[in-house]
């Protein structure tokens, strides 16, 4: 009890401190909680306890509803300031939703707070990445042209926004989770809006807007809740069955669907990237965006074999190929990981769809070795935007000459997004085991399989294509002065690197029937060819074949551009994708 | 070493280059390719890439154009290497000896090994060219060789060898002193 | 496709195209095959006219100071076109093109520089023989004078 | 045996390659290099002057064909079939690195071409793999080879595996990867000398590693298995003889429009 | 959101006989722009040919502008002189030299049918085709005893004879190559790869073909129908059974069908040639100097080939201008090359067949 | 092969050309020049007829070699390549022909004008 207290109240206080202290001690102040905190979840999930649950008292509930009414307005005022119709129509649309919930309101008692396993799990994610993030921010924001005030007030924002993450995997009452889920629409507004330009203000109030939906549908299911079934609780409302309750769940799974960025919601994802890198990593990769699969995963068993579950599973998996394709069109290197990200949260909400105890397990594991791998690139991602001030990939051609470190650290993070013996290969064969250990049973999905597969390779294909622009160096005569990486950035990035061997080496042993030398052999060849490099120093060296010209080659990338009208075609069919998942939670 | 030399003369592979000739001994190294008298008999492979050729078959007196290919070509040859000379233009610059824009011949660039006659040398010309090449390969030993003028020398950076300067061109003035 | 695989395979059953030279000198060469230039010294009367009328200057008379011409050819600037022969007051009996086949130089015979060499150094004697012959018309003339 | 035939796979496949160099010429009614040609080769390129581009680039070379040789290895003691896929996957991304590392255009025109190609043929790999899976309950080669002859069962995952020999073994019609007239060998073109060796190698090693998938189809017979990998070597070199280098577009669209199709339309009637 | 890459083709690469070097700008292997450089081969024959050469050797000199089509630059150059001598060649030398030029046509067309075929990865296509070349080599050889240089044209005449076994030896050949004609040409219409390579891919359209004056077989597979065999009266061409032959498509398809039918038509005019070879002296004696000027036009193998000759009653002549079939061709190639992919570009410059070292000089 | 020679001053080539040219009829050939010594040099366009015998024709113009040459290839787009060619053989300036389609810096210039 007092954890998760601490958890959620720690940041809380480190944000309040760090808003009226001085910038020196910004750093220690932020380590130690960082430390406390991740150690605290580490803690929980190391030592399982049974799940710990806590009742808010009738203030505590006055006060939320007063907040998530500030919170509206607040929205409502956004709109009319900026003067977007939307987002104030949707906001007034919550509103009424809001209101009419509160006002239906049975007397159902539950837990507000719960804490299983899962939640255990992302609050270790949340807590371990995010903290390494807020780390790496101070280091980031060092040389901002902003005031000292303002990059305290940054800091503090991304610590608050540890809380309020925390706080949301914990949720079991849907009001306390409606209200959570704003205060991320709040953060994500806030923070892509926190260089406070013209691009930066369309973004956020695009991703204002699109975030709302999940709002207003969360609202709809609550609602729904409410009156069917007289609870607001999770737990309760699904040791229900039948009746509407999976039209609520398909509500809720709509959300998740908004939050996750899947498509036709893409768009408010690839628009955060304006924001600072840090806050890239945290909201929209790492972190916040794992609330959509988290979502699923909650509602796993509900789903598990119904028509809904096979609606969610196959729009997901149909939008990691999608994502996966469309990524390869785009030029700006956080774009590209921000599609690669909507890739695979769509790949693993629909295998927490499907919701068999594999798949599930298999969802779980993929969340935790994303987020690390995530994180590694979008940190290295901003060590390449502040340091070498290059963003799109075709600028970043031949970087491995200069900036060696956090280039390797980059193709490191691909190679864990692919390659054996990485924890995210792990996940990929696992699911392909899984799934076609499904096959025989539920034959529809080999669709997903198919998805898995092509999705899968149409991601190395992009993974590879940004490397070759990193890679692409001219003969090694010419000596680069060597790189040096500021302590703030490298630590996070090794601390990253460490953690994701780590914890693949754990997978491998925990959770796969493989024999150990399925994965020694292949990292001892990793190991061992490279330190050949220093042999290579007496041969000579010679220039590139360009059929005996003198001219140098100057390489370009490959784009696969879609036509208009297919992309056209694609949001068509996921906006009925989309609409589909009500209409499959209403049949079923 | 000497275990592997010998499988030098069974497997040379070639490397093909026009500097200015009147393409009928191109021909005829094509021919020799095609079954009727087919090269790949020696193990002969067409490569079409400098660093994977031990066989510079060169054909055409130098233009002013393409000497510096040649030579570009030639230094980005991996030693032991033979150059072979297709063609009495090529040998000795043949019908178009002391043209304005023609070089007499290609061993005023590049050390030449086989000089093969002919106007145009005729497929069992380049067969037995080849031939005598392979035994000249398997006495070569893998001391860099360079071209003759006009262009720079071997450069040491550090302790690697830098052969990019070998197909540069330099002044002429300056050319005596680079070679050295 | 499915003809030109049925093709590859019947192939397969057939003889090869290939000839083995030159393990086995099979390759006949047509009759009157245009080889090597080839000069018999004695039956030359030195006119010079294949000289003059070779393309590439592949024959080169060399001006003895004793009045005597040496003869000196080529094979590797030779372009095999016949027009020395065809320019022969003897043709047949001091040149004719022979049916051989020229052989490949090596590096040490150095067929092209030695033959700017010779070509200079055959134009210097012309010239020396020349100019002697003129030295000496001018002298007898001048002894006639005189 | 098994870890003697892993470390003889690259002679092994030396003499697969050497006797289809003879078969090719003779198909084409020439008289063709000697059958230990390969071997010849390999022999010269060692001791040729090495020449490099730049260490980066000539390391993940090297690596590419270690890691194909733990591959064929993995195929031999008979590992998990999805993860000798995976295993392939990474060796050739790591040639694919290695293409991209240098400056040269038709090494990244290779390089790209290997990725296309890849996504190509390594959905259909998977499928494949799939399918025994479906057959066997296991994903272990040892299993699946303990099972009786899968041809009956898939035939059209045999027919698509056909179709993607040729991507493999960078066989007409789809050479696209080497095309060697258009970008003159590909990712291979900055290596010389003995680094060049290893590439060479490494085309043995494939040889051996997709036509070990056909070996798979028979099952417990290795008298079926052997023959099938004869026939189909027979086929693919008489197809190579018969057809044109298609464009790497049309590859795709082929592969899955074709290959995919037929057999996703296989697995569902094993399903069903 | 497309970047370009520059891929350079040449000067040397392993799809080109000869040096010449394009520079594709390129979006995704799609190429949008073209530049060339076809100088590699620029020996300055034409001023050699005014200065260094005396008239009467002229013609080996401009025999080696190209090996391809030696005979057909001979041929012009020697036309050119007799006209300016006012000499006409009697029906056995128009013969002789028609016969020459028709089987060099069949050899050079047939080299660039295999040359297309190995651009396009047909690499057996390549083999059999020039295995069935050296059919026509074989003859080539016996008439004029060498391969490629045939130096069999002369000032006045022919410098070697037909004798009745090269006549027997001409006709089992042909009756040979003959069938193998036709199966090529049903094999490169009816092969399912071949298809997808050629047909559609590299098209020239009739428009293009009149506007870059493309010529020979490029513009008679437009739908151009143009040929210096049917627009010049110095040979009897008519008499041995020409037929103009041109397609409409304009692809590389319709080019590889000219080609192949143009054989077929050049192995006929053979037959009918050796069949009624006129009696007659094969060379004479002609006398004088040239003088004056004259343009001579001759279809080459790869079309037009044009000489200007201009002397004034001296050793040397005042000016050879030569113009070859593939200059005029080389603009035309770089307007189709534009919007066709990477991966044809090899395919399409074979079969514009071009010969670069008669485009230089 | 008669040829019909057309003698025309140059400042007036490209209108007559353009009044003469028509691509369906006319098929250009090349641009030639003749050094005529003292300076002088003579240019000359050359036309053939599509599927008429011997019917070629010669636009004839004579110059000096300092004269600036108007271009035909907006008229006849094909003629670029004979246009820089004869600006390297020649060393006359033609509109927007560039040097260089042959000769480098270091090879000789002009090589066919009679002084050199």
């Amino acid at each position: 009890m007092e954890l998760i207290a601490l958890l959620i109240l720690l940041p809380l206080i480190a944000a309040l401190f760090i808003l009226f202290s001085h910038s020196n001690i910004l750093q220690y102040l932020v380590t130690s909680t960082v430390f406390l905190v991740s150690s605290l979840s580490i803690h929980l999930f190391a030592f399982p306890i049974p799940s710990i649950t806590f009742v808010f008292s009738s203030s505590l509930e006055t006060i939320l509803v007063i907040f998530d009414v500030l919170l509206l307005l607040f929205f409502m005022y956004q709109g009319h300031l900026f003067r977007h119709r939307l987002v104030f129509g949707l906001a007034l649309l919550q509103l009424l939703l809001y209101l009419l919930v509160e006002a239906n309101l049975g007397s159902g008692d539950g837990f507000s707070l719960l804490m299983d396993r899962l939640s255990v799990m992302m609050s270790l994610i949340i807590n371990v990445v995010g903290g390494i993030i807020v780390i790496y921010a101070i280091a980031y924001m060092k040389d901002e042209m902003i005031s000292p005030f303002k990059k305290r007030l940054f800091i503090a924002y991304l610590l608050i926004f540890l809380s309020v993450m925390n706080m949301i995997v914990m949720a079991n009452s849907l009001l306390l989770f409606f209200f959570l889920f704003e205060m991320t629409t709040l953060a994500s507004y806030l923070l892509i809006a926190f260089r406070n330009d013209e691009l930066s203000r369309t973004n956020a109030l695009r991703a204002l807007w699109m975030n709302q939906i999940g709002g207003v549908v969360i609202l709809m299911g609550t609602l729904l809740a409410v009156t069917q079934f007289d609870t607001v609780y999770f737990d309760v409302l699904m040791s229900h069955s039948g009746g509407y309750l999976l039209f609520a769940i398909a509500l809720f799974s709509m959300a998740a669907l908004v939050k996750g960025a899947a498509m036709p919601f893409d768009g408010w994802l690839l628009g955060a990237m304006v924001a600072p890198t840090p806050v890239s990593a945290m909201l929209h990769s790492a972190t916040m965006v794992k609330i959509a699969p988290f979502m699923i995963l909650k509602f796993a068993p509900v789903l598990a074999g119904t028509l809904l579950g096979g609606v969610i599973s196959i729009s997901g998996i149909l939008v990691f190929v999608a994502a996966a394709y469309t990524a390869l069109s785009k030029e700006v290197f956080k774009e590209i990981l921000g599609y690669s990200t909507i890739a695979l949260l769509g790949l693993i909400m629909s295998l927490a769809a499907i919701g068999t105890e594999d798949s599930i397990q298999l969802a779980m594991v993929l969340i935790v070795f994303h987020a690390l791998s995530k994180a590694l690139l979008f940190l290295a991602a901003g060590v390449l935007e502040k340091v070498h001030h290059v963003k799109s990939i075709e600028a970043m051609k031949g970087l491995v000459q200069y900036a060696p470190k956090s280039v390797f650290f980059i193709i490191f993070g691909f190679m864990t997004l692919t390659l054996p013996p990485f924890g995210l290969f792990m996940g990929k064969l696992f699911a392909l085991q899984a799934v076609s250990e499904n096959l025989m049973h539920s034959p529809w999905q080999i669709i997903v399989l198919l998805g898995i597969i092509i999705g899968g390779v149409l991601l190395t294909l992009l993974y590879f294509k940004v490397v070759s622009a990193l890679l692409s160096k001219e003969s090694d005569l010419q000596v680069a002065q060597s790189e040096t990486l500021l302590l703030g950035f490298s630590i996070p990035l090794l601390l990253l690197s460490v953690l994701i061997i780590l914890a693949s080496l754990w997978l491998f042993k925990t959770h796969s029937a493989l024999p150990m030398s399925y994965l020694l052999v292949p990292l001892l060849l990793l190991l061992v060819i490279p330190l050949s490099y220093r042999m290579l120093e007496g041969f000579d060296r010679t220039t590139e074949y360009h059929c005996g010209e003198k001219e140098t080659f100057d390489s370009a990338l490959f784009y696969f551009d879609m036509s208009a009208s297919l992309v056209r075609a694609m949001y068509w069919v996921f906006g009925l994708l989309f609409v589909g998942i009500a209409l499959a939670g209403v049949l079923s | 070493m000497s275990f592997f030399k010998r499988f030098r003369k069974k497997s040379p592979w070639i490397l093909h280059y026009n500097a200015g000739s009147c393409n009928g001994c191109d021909i005829e190294i094509l021919a020799t390719l095609a079954p009727k008298y087919d090269l790949e008999r020696f193990g002969v492979i067409n490569t079409g890439n400098p660093k994977q050729s031990d066989i510079f078959l060169v054909t055409g007196p130098v233009t002013y154009r393409s000497r510096e290919r040649l030579v570009k070509l030639y230094t980005q040859m991996p030693e032991p290497k033979v150059v072979i000379a297709v063609g009495s233009c090529t040998t000795t610059g043949g019908v178009f000896r002391g043209m304005y824009n023609v070089e007499d011949g290609i061993d005023q660039y590049i050390p030449v090994d086989v000089y093969v006659p002919g106007c145009a040398s005729s497929p069992q010309l380049i067969i037995d060219g080849v031939v005598k090449a392979l035994e000249i390969l398997e006495n070569k030993n893998q001391e860099i060789e360079k071209p003759f003028k006009l262009f720079g020398g071997i450069r040491q950076v550090g302790t690697k060898t830098s052969r990019r300067d070998m197909a540069k061109k330099v002044e002429p003035n300056r050319s005596d002193d680079d070679q050295s | 496709m499915i003809k030109a695989m049925m093709q590859a395979f019947t192939n397969l059953f057939k003889p090869v195209h290939t000839v083995k030279y030159p393990f086995e000198e099979d390759v006949v060469l047509p009759k009157d095959y245009r080889g090597l230039i080839e000069y018999s010294e004695d039956d030359c009367i030195f006119c010079d006219k294949c000289e003059k009328a070779c393309p590439p200057k592949s024959i080169v008379f060399y001006q003895h100071p004793d009045g005597s011409k040496e003869y000196k050819y080529n094979a590797w600037l030779c372009i095999y076109c016949g027009e020395c022969v065809r320019a022969c007051p003897k043709p047949g009996e001091a040149l004719w093109q022979s049916e051989k086949k020229p052989l490949s130089a090596t590096k040490e015979q150095d067929v092209n520089n030695e033959w700017f060499v010779w070509q200079r150094a055959a134009a210097e004697s012309r010239e020396n023989h020349a100019a002697m012959k003129k030295a000496a018309k001018e002298k007898k003339r001048q002894e006639k004078e005189s | 045996m098994s870890a003697l035939m892993t470390l003889l796979a690259p002679i092994l496949g030396g003499f697969v390659y050497g006797f289809e160099r003879v078969l090719r010429a003779r198909m084409q009614r020439r008289q063709g290099p000697p059958m230990l040609q390969p071997f010849y080769d390999m022999f010269k390129l060692m001791e040729k002057r090495t020449i490099i581009i730049h260490a980066l680039h000539v390391v993940l070379g090297v690596l590419h064909f270690f890691l194909l040789w733990v591959t064929v290895g993995a195929i031999f003691f008979g590992w998990n079939l999805l993860y000798v896929i995976f295993l392939h996957l990474f060796s050739l991304i790591v040639l694919v690195m290695a293409g991209y590392s240098v400056r040269s255009v038709y090494s990244h025109l290779g390089a790209n071409r290997e990725l296309l190609a890849m996504v190509a043929y390594e959905p259909v790999l998977l499928l494949v793999a799939v399918g025994f899976f479906l057959q066997s309950g296991s994903f272990e080669i040892t299993a699946i080879l303990q099972d009786s002859s899968h041809l009956m069962q898939m035939p059209l995952l045999f027919i698509a595996l056909l179709m993607i020999i040729p991507i493999k073994v960078k066989k007409s019609p789809f050479d696209v990867v080497e095309a060697h007239q258009e970008i003159v060998g590909g990712v291979e073109v900055e290596y010389s000398g003995i680094f060049y060796e290893f590439l060479y190698m490494a085309r043995f090693l494939e040889y051996l590693f997709i036509y070990s998938f056909v070996f798979l189809f028979g099952g417990d017979s290795s008298i079926l298995g052997g023959f099938l990998v004869l026939i189909v070597f027979f086929l693919i070199n008489l197809v190579d003889n018969a057809t044109a280098r298609v464009r790497t577009a049309d590859m795709m669209k082929i592969v899955y429009f074709g290959a995919i199709s037929i057999s996703v339309i296989n697995l569902v009637w094993m399903v069903i | 959101m497309k970047k370009v890459v520059n891929i350079p083709l040449g000067s040397q690469h392993i799809s080109l006989l000869e040096p010449i070097r394009f520079q594709f700008t390129t979006e995704n292997e799609k190429i949008i722009e073209v530049g060339a450089d076809v100088g590699f081969v620029h020996r300055g024959i034409e001023k050699a040919c005014s200065e260094t050469f005396e008239w009467k050797k002229v013609g080996y000199v401009v025999a080696r502008v190209c090996g391809l089509c030696a005979i057909t630059h001979s041929l012009s150059y020697t036309l050119a002189v007799e006209r300016l001598l006012g000499y006409e060649a009697n029906e056995r030398i128009k013969y002789l030299r028609m016969l020459m030029v028709e089987l060099d046509r069949i050899h050079s067309h047939m080299l660039c049918l295999a040359h297309v075929s190995e651009n396009a990865g047909f690499e057996a296509m390549f083999m059999q085709i020039m295995a069935d070349r050296e059919l026509v080599m074989d003859i080539q050889e016996a008439i004029s005893g060498n391969r490629v240089q045939f130096d069999y044209i002369a000032i006045g005449g022919v410098n070697r004879d037909v004798t009745p076994e090269l006549v027997n030896m001409i006709h089992k050949n042909l009756d040979e190559l003959r069938p193998k004609i036709d199966d090529l040409m049903e094999r490169f219409s009816n092969n399912w790869s071949l298809s997808l390579k050629y047909k559609g891919v590299g098209v020239l359209t009739l428009d293009e073909a009149y506007i870059y004056n493309a010529l020979g077989p490029l513009a008679r597979a437009s739908g151009l129908k143009t040929d210096v065999r049917a627009e010049s009266s110095d040979f009897p061409y008519e008499d041995v059974g020409y037929e103009m032959i041109f397609e409409s498509s304009g692809d590389i398809y319709a080019r590889n069908m000219v080609r192949l039918r143009e054989i077929i038509n050049s192995i006929t005019m053979c037959e009918n040639i050796i069949d009624n070879l006129p009696t007659g002296e094969i060379i004479e004696k002609v006398k004088g100097k040239p003088e004056g000027e004259v343009v001579v036009r001759v279809e080459a193998p790869r079309g037009e080939l044009f000489y200007l000759v201009k002397g004034s009653r001296k050793n040397f002549l005042d000016r050879v201008r030569i113009k070859t079939p593939t200059f005029s061709a080389i603009p035309a190639m770089m307007e189709v090359f534009k919007g066709s992919e990477y991966a044809d570009a090899p395919a399409i410059l074979a079969s514009f067949d071009p010969c670069m070292s008669c485009t230089a000089k | 092969m008669p040829i019909r020679k057309v003698e025309i001053r140059l400042e007036d080539m490209l209108d007559e050309l353009t009044t003469f040219y028509d691509a369906k009829v006319w098929h250009f050939l090349t641009v030639n020049g003749i050094d005529l010594g003292d300076g002088k040099i003579e240019l000359q366009w050359i036309f053939s007829k599509y599927g008429v015998k011997d019917e070629t024709v010669l636009f004839s113009a004579v110059t000096a070699y300092e004269t600036k040459v108007p271009s035909v290839v907006s008229l006849i787009p094909s003629a670029t390549l004979s246009e820089r060619e004869i600006v390297d053989m020649f060393g006359v300036e033609i509109e927007g022909a560039a040097k260089g389609l042959y000769l480098d810096e270091d090879s000789l210039t002009m090589p066919l004008r009679c002084s050199l």
